[in-house]
């Protein structure tokens, strides 16, 4: 990438204004250091995924079990996919603003908005984990008298586990990116450095908030990749026994 | 609630704005899915690759259209080049790991027949790992084509001259003016639930042998 | 928790097929097409194994599955001690009910004691309860509890797995057990070795097993009733192994028994089930003239020389028992095989043909000798058994056998 | 740039027939406009396009809109446009943080010498007295209850209040140094918003905050009927709007007087309260900027 | 164009294992540690089809994927026609060698048109031929090209599947043929008709083959020549079938070819291979004078009628031929088993199981007597076939055998 800056006095690339700025310990200090937007960021983003994850899950673990409503679950993913959410989180504003003045403004609005992204990978993942479960343990399990509870909660759902957590994986990536709209509505969080880089013309502070998002994304990704591996160990093999 | 007077006198402009949506993310989509294949192809052979590869394209995924856009203006000015750049690289994130599992997916014993009868690596990708991987690589291309379809509206900040369906919802929210954001959100909604649908039958049409169900239980 | 979990219910029951038909799709039947089952109708008495077996695609499973309801008749009833199978709870009836599934279909998130344990589990047993009984079935299925007890399936070779598949469907001591085609996926010898294991298993639970096979051999072997079906789930034949053997209901039949038939009846029969023959014998260092003597009067020429304990040594042809000298162990031509009572006659007359002499020796734990088998024994024994005359069928066969060849 | 923009129902131009083009029209090179992403800057911008088709300029609206000064500035710096309307005022805080005072004459020539060094050479013509004024605004109750008239009067109870600055007040002097200096009010904790923005407006709409930092033309203030304090120390820049020109295009151009001139009228003839009801239009009675900047120059007689 | 493309080429090869050694962790080998196959050496002459037999994981088909350098020997040469594979060029070399993989491995996105017409398209054929050469082949394993030709393999049941795995392999015409459990997933009826259509479509193509199995009974009936081996990939004995029944080399040997190996032999031998013995015959309608002195003569105690066309009636118990009269129909006893020259001794003697009367006739295609066989004629020739003596070895599995049972 070019420089950016074209500023009157130097030419200082963004990578110089970026190293300059994290390593800057003013940059680290006080309620607007980054210590404090890391915490703010991931604040609203593991309340998001939280949300997603009440009603994504137990709805896609239904669909996927009765085998029935597939069609309705990824039509609604899809809507949600496709909506900007800069433009969800100005049609809820008036909404959420009208019953809490404060945070109905800086918080909600971003707030369901990640939701709303967060959903999709999560639905579709789960109910196709489920579903691609290999129906011969199913009908063992039937066989031995789970009930259908039991089958889904003993049976299905640890055998999806992996697909499944392969949905929150890229739910995760895509809201940590994305929470960063949350400045544009006063939220804290990293975004406040690219909003507030921009506007005070601190290429270092833009590209430095720029590289911590990125870095907290990675790291929540390689975490999580770490547990659907781990998940995944077990059912590694599959277990028919025909030679 | 709706303004449908207003919705009304600016039909031309709604329809020239969904023609150009579509242009903006089928290139998007064009493109992000030659390099993704490409380096998925690669990385299914070369295993090692997609780690590195994934990760990339995952940071890349992270960062804003703004900060690439005031990156790239000077160089490639307030075009479509311009305007693709973010979109074709975040359609990388999807489209790659579903390029990869889709070869994974092909059975083993498919490939060793292959290997037995004599096909060449070339030969042997081309004709059976490659149809055997599109049911996957489909799949990548609903999920990304929709989104995609969402993300185009991002290059509204290029001008009016770009953003698609993205222009009204922009237009719409410096003056909060409800009418011209759903003008701009519905048909982006409907255009995305097309494309899915789209890439739903292309599956169905290029892989007939999956539709066929068996006659016969194996032994 | 149900009645069944308690050992005390240990009971086996009869399970009885009353003109059960299955149709995947009723339509078709309604417009007369046949069902992948068809009338079906037999009763399989307590304590019995029952095996059915016929061609793939012959509705085998189907017929099983419609006994724990996972699938649910078109018409006819299913009971169970009497009771229609339609009327009980569907989770509290399957709890009663054995499963051995075709693909073992162990699970393969779960160790292999947390997978015996699983009816035990839902019919919540106490932790402890559960894990004293997993060890308990793994011994009894000959895995050590130790060493398998915390693995998990995908560590195990397929024999392995199919006896962890034959444990978790006893955990509960259910009366019933339905067992598709349980041993199919191993190799020859791990397979016998997991028949043997499992009628000697049988002979302490006396549960009523129905059991699926495609290997007539082992409906043969494993049976108490064998249930021959053929293509479109018809029941071609029902009733003992040796019967079916004896007198096949139908050309099918006949065809799907093999046309060696006759030398699996052998399969059935034991040397003590032969009237009992005694071979003239003498000690080594005994003098020979007495034995002369005997061996003359005896219309089988040869006499055995065994040792202080009874044991054989050896066969001396009566020619080379002369008027007087001593026996000795060097006079006697080599030995010929050794059987017991338990042997079955398939392997007595297999071993006999290998042997260089026409009989073999009956021998106790002991190794004292008991008597002799002779081949013709063998084949008299068997046409005795047989029915009263070849009818046409047989030479049909015959020539059907020779045409095939 | 793409052809999507010229076919851009948009900014599909408005060229007048009747004006008599100046002979050497045809060599002169087309005109390529841009402008910020807000309503009035790219009302402006239409304007300017407008005007300069009427004297037969073929104008390319490609730049027009583009979403933040982040991106507008380095377009123009880099030739991706010629011609761009901007507040002499934020547009040398721009460059310059700090540098921006109450004189608009001052931050014209302060602009100019910044400028003069950028992509080769970039002029600002005649700024108009048409001026956009950072202003901080409060409901009508707010303003009885304490009741509020001057920024002075703000300070003494701002402590009480939730105030929205500009995102980049704490960097320039012009807003915390200057509150805090002037006024006593201290912004630290204030909510950070893009002033003069909708979020901004939307924010003291919705009482989430109680003064809002807002632009003096923006309707809202109108529309809602709210206060506008009067800055009574001078603190807040003037922001004048006025043509910026690359050199590189004044070079070329046949008749460089004649060009200057129609954008020099243009600014003449256009005042704060004009602005203020233009955007009103727009914003409120969602009206075309196209439509709304036609309409103005009719009446003004710069176009039939 | 490899030359083995054009039919000209359809000559079989010689295939060699000289000290072929395999292990999939090399490091452990240098550890000392056995590889999954361990240095292999035996001679597949051309044309002879050599069968691979043994418990699963003796590393039957990792010998086999050796041969078409699927997997290369970690050391050790594989020599075809006395060429070393590994100097071939791998692709060439693969198109000259049929293989039938043991999962069948059929292309699920290509008719069963296109999976046969693989190779030959790899080859270059003209589309014409290629589809030619496709319906040729399907019809060869019988399945009517028109049906089964644009069909998928989603829809074809296993026994289908197994025939095009055969007939893809087949396509090229190559002179090798490997064969991994081609007929492992099908029951045996289908099986044992897959193995006699293979056995009579090998009659004419006279290829080297060599076919992996682990049932006994399958490599008995199919190989010239059977490599058993066991556990840990070593040869165990290689030779032909009759002589690992008659002899098996080890203890492992014996007990994997079973206790009924002689029964087994039998399967190898026919009636033809038997001593002829003519029975003594008389026609319906004859006087029964000189009959009675001709059956008298005989040891046999029974006398043959026939009709004018010389088939077979029945038995007349020669104390029921009285000095003068009429030999008519009604005296004769029901009839034994009709045999002919190809049915094999095993068939023959469980038909006499079945009969009772001791003979089996055999008749001609015209069903004319050709003469009678046994039991005791059986029994007796395979004894003479038997090794000179029984050894220890066949005691000890006697009482092995005993235990078992
Ligand atoms: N779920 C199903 N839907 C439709 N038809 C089915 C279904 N399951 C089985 N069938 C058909 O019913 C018939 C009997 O199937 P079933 O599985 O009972 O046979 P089987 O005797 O168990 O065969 P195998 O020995 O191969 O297991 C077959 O023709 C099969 O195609
Ligand atoms: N790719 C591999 N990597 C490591 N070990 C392997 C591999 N393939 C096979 N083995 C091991 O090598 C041995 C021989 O395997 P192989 O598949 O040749 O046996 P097989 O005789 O074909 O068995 P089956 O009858 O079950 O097919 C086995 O112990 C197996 O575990
Ligand atoms: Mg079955
Ligand atoms: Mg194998």
């Amino acid at each position: 990438m070019v420089a950016a800056d074209a500023d009157g006095d130097g030419r200082m690339t963004f990578v110089e204004a970026t190293v300059r700025w994290l390593t800057d310990p003013a940059s680290w200090e006080g309620p607007g250091g980054i210590p404090a937007r890391v915490v703010e960021h991931l604040a609203l983003s593991v309340a998001a995924l939280l949300i997603a994850t009440v009603i994504a899950l137990p709805a896609g673990l239904a669909v996927g079990h009765a085998r029935r409503g597939q069609g309705v679950s990824v039509g609604l993913a899809t809507v949600g996919r496709a909506i900007p959410s800069f433009a969800l989180m100005g049609l809820v504003l008036p909404i959420t603003q009208a019953y809490d003045p404060a945070n109905g403004f800086t918080i909600y609005p971003t707030l369901f908005a990640m939701a709303v992204l967060a959903i999709p990978p999560i639905l579709v993942n789960t109910l196709t984990g489920i579903r691609e479960v290999d129906q011969d343990l199913v009908e063992a399990a039937r066989g031995m008298g789970f009930t259908e509870a039991a089958l889904l909660a003993r049976v299905e759902a640890p055998l999806a586990l992996p697909v499944i957590l392969g949905g929150f994986r890229s739910a995760t990536v895509q809201v940590i990116a994305t929470t960063t709209l949350g400045a544009i509505l006063a939220y804290g969080g990293l975004g406040r450095y690219i909003i507030d880089g921009i506007a005070q013309r601190d290429d270092g502070m833009l590209y430095g908030g720029v590289v911590l998002v990125a870095a907290l994304a990675v790291g929540a990704e390689a975490l999580l990749a770490l547990l659907q591996r781990l998940a995944a160990r077990r059912s590694a093999e599959p277990i028919r026994a025909n030679t | 609630m709706l303004d449908w007077g207003w919705i009304g006198d600016h039909l031309p402009q709604l329809a020239f704005r969904t023609a150009q949506h579509l242009e903006l993310a089928a290139i998007a989509l064009a493109i992000g899915f030659a390099i993704s294949f490409a380096i998925g192809v690669a990385a299914a052979r070369w295993r090692v690759l997609y780690p590195p590869s994934a990760a990339i394209a995952g940071i890349v995924f992270t960062i804003p259209s703004l900060a690439l856009f005031a990156a790239f203006v000077p160089a490639t000015g307030l075009s479509i080049l311009t305007a693709e750049i973010p979109l074709v690289l975040y359609t990388l994130v999807i489209l790659l790991r579903n390029v990869v599992a889709g070869f994974d997916a092909v059975p083993a014993d498919v490939l060793e027949a292959a290997d037995a009868m004599g096909f060449t690596r070339g030969r042997r990708l081309l004709r059976i790992e490659l149809p055997l991987a599109v049911p996957l690589i489909v799949a990548g291309l609903r999920v990304a084509s929709v989104s995609t379809i969402g993300l185009v509206s991002i290059t509204a900040i290029l001008g009016d001259a770009l953003g698609g369906l993205g222009f009204f919802i922009y237009e719409g929210m410096t003056r909060f003016f409800a009418t011209e954001i759903a003008v701009g959100a519905v048909p982006t909604i409907v255009l995305a639930l097309v494309a899915d649908r789209l890439f739903l039958w292309l599956e169905r049409a290029i892989t007939p042998w999956s539709r066929r169900t068996r006659t016969a239980t194996a032994g | 928790m149900s009645a069944s979990a308690t050992p005390a219910a240990a009971r086996a029951a009869t399970v009885e097929f009353r003109h059960v038909t299955k149709s995947y799709d009723p339509a078709a039947l309604r417009r007369g097409a046949p069902g992948a089952v068809n009338d079906l109708s037999f009763t399989v008495p307590a304590g019995k194994i029952c095996v059915l077996v016929g061609p793939s695609g012959c509705g085998k499973t189907t017929s099983l599955k419609m006994i724990n309801r996972l699938i649910e008749p078109t018409s006819g009833q299913i009971l169970i001690d009497g009771v229609d199978a339609a009327s009980r709870n569907v989770t509290e009836l399957r709890r009663e009910i054995g499963y051995v599934i075709q693909q073992v279909g162990l699970f393969p998130h779960q160790s292999i004691g947390e997978n015996v344990a699983t009816v035990p589990r839902l019919l919540g047993w106490p932790r402890a309860r559960r894990r004293e009984r997993a060890d308990e079935l793994l011994a009894l299925v000959g895995l050590d509890p130790a060493t398998y007890r915390d693995r998990y399936p995908a560590q195990l070779s397929g024999g392995e797995r199919q006896r962890v598949g034959v444990a978790r469907a006893l955990a509960a001591d259910p009366p019933i057990m339905l067992m598709d085609e349980p041993f199919g996926a191993v190799d020859p010898i791990v397979r016998e070795r997991l028949q043997n294991e499992f009628l000697r298993l049988q002979e302490q639970l006396a549960k009523t097993i129905l059991f699926v096979t495609h290997d007539i051999d082992e409906a043969i072997k494993m049976g108490d009733l064998v249930a021959v079906m053929q293509a479109g789930g018809v029941l071609a034949q029902f009733g003992p192994p040796a019967g079916i053997l004896a007198d096949p209901a139908s050309d099918f039949v006949a065809r799907f028994v093999g046309t060696d038939r006759g030398l699996k009846r052998l399969s059935l029969a034991r040397v003590g089930d032969l009237p009992g023959r005694i071979p003239v014998t003498a000690r080594a260092g005994d003098r020979s003239g007495p034995a002369r003597a005997r061996i003359l009067a005896d219309p089988f020429p040869y006499l055995l020389l065994v040792d202080d304990g009874d044991r054989p040594i050896g066969w001396v042809d009566q020619d080379d028992v002369d008027g007087d000298g001593v026996l000795g162990p060097e006079q006697a031509i080599p030995m010929s095989p050794l059987l017991n009572r338990r042997t079955t006659l398939k392997d007595a007359l297999s071993l006999l043909l290998e042997a260089d002499v026409q009989a073999g020796i009956v021998v106790n734990r002991g190794g004292r000798v008991e008597g002799i088998v002779t081949a013709g024994m063998i084949l008299d024994w068997i046409r005795e058994q047989g029915r009263p005359a070849a009818d046409a069928a047989t030479a049909d066969e015959a020539a059907a056998a020779a045409a095939r060849a | 740039t793409t052809g999507g923009g010229s076919s851009a129902p948009s900014t599909s131009t408005a060229a007048s027939g009747g004006a008599s083009a100046p002979a050497s029209a045809g060599a002169s090179p087309t005109i390529r406009l841009g402008s910020d992403g807000f309503y009035e800057a790219k009302l402006m911008a239409e304007i300017y396009g407008q005007a300069l088709e009427a004297k037969g300029y073929t104008v390319d609206r490609t730049g027009i809109g583009v979403g933040a000064r982040k991106v507008s500035a380095p377009a123009l710096e880099s030739g991706q446009f010629d011609l761009k309307p901007e507040y002499i005022g934020s547009g040398l805080a721009f460059y310059e943080p700090g540098k921006q005072t109450g004189d608009p004459k001052a931050n014209e020539t302060a602009l100019q010498a910044v400028l003069k060094t950028k992509g080769g050479g970039i002029t600002v013509l005649d700024y108009s007295p048409a001026a956009d004024q950072n202003a901080f605004v409060v409901r009508p109750e707010t303003a009885q209850q304490f009741n509020l008239t001057t920024m002075t009067s703000l300070g003494a109870v701002a402590s009480q209040l939730k105030i929205g600055v500009a995102t980049d007040c704490d960097t320039n002097p012009v807003c915390a140094k200057a509150l805090k200096d002037a006024y006593g009010i201290d912004v630290t904790n204030a909510t950070k918003l893009a002033a003069c923005d909708t979020p901004m407006a939307q924010a003291l709409k919705g009482k989430t905050i109680d003064v809002g930092e807002l632009c003096s033309t923006q309707p809202d203030i109108a529309v809602n009927g709210w206060v506008v304090l009067q800055d009574d120390k001078q603190t807040q820049p003037a922001d004048n709007i006025a043509p910026l020109v690359r050199d590189d295009l004044l070079a070329k151009l046949p008749d460089k007087a004649g060009f200057e001139k129609v954008l020099n009228d243009v600014s003449a003839a256009m005042d704060t309260a004009t602005l203020t009801d233009l955007n009103k239009q727009i914003a409120v009675d969602n009206k075309d900027v196209a439509v709304v900047a036609k309409a103005w120059l009719q009446s003004k007689g710069m176009i039939s």
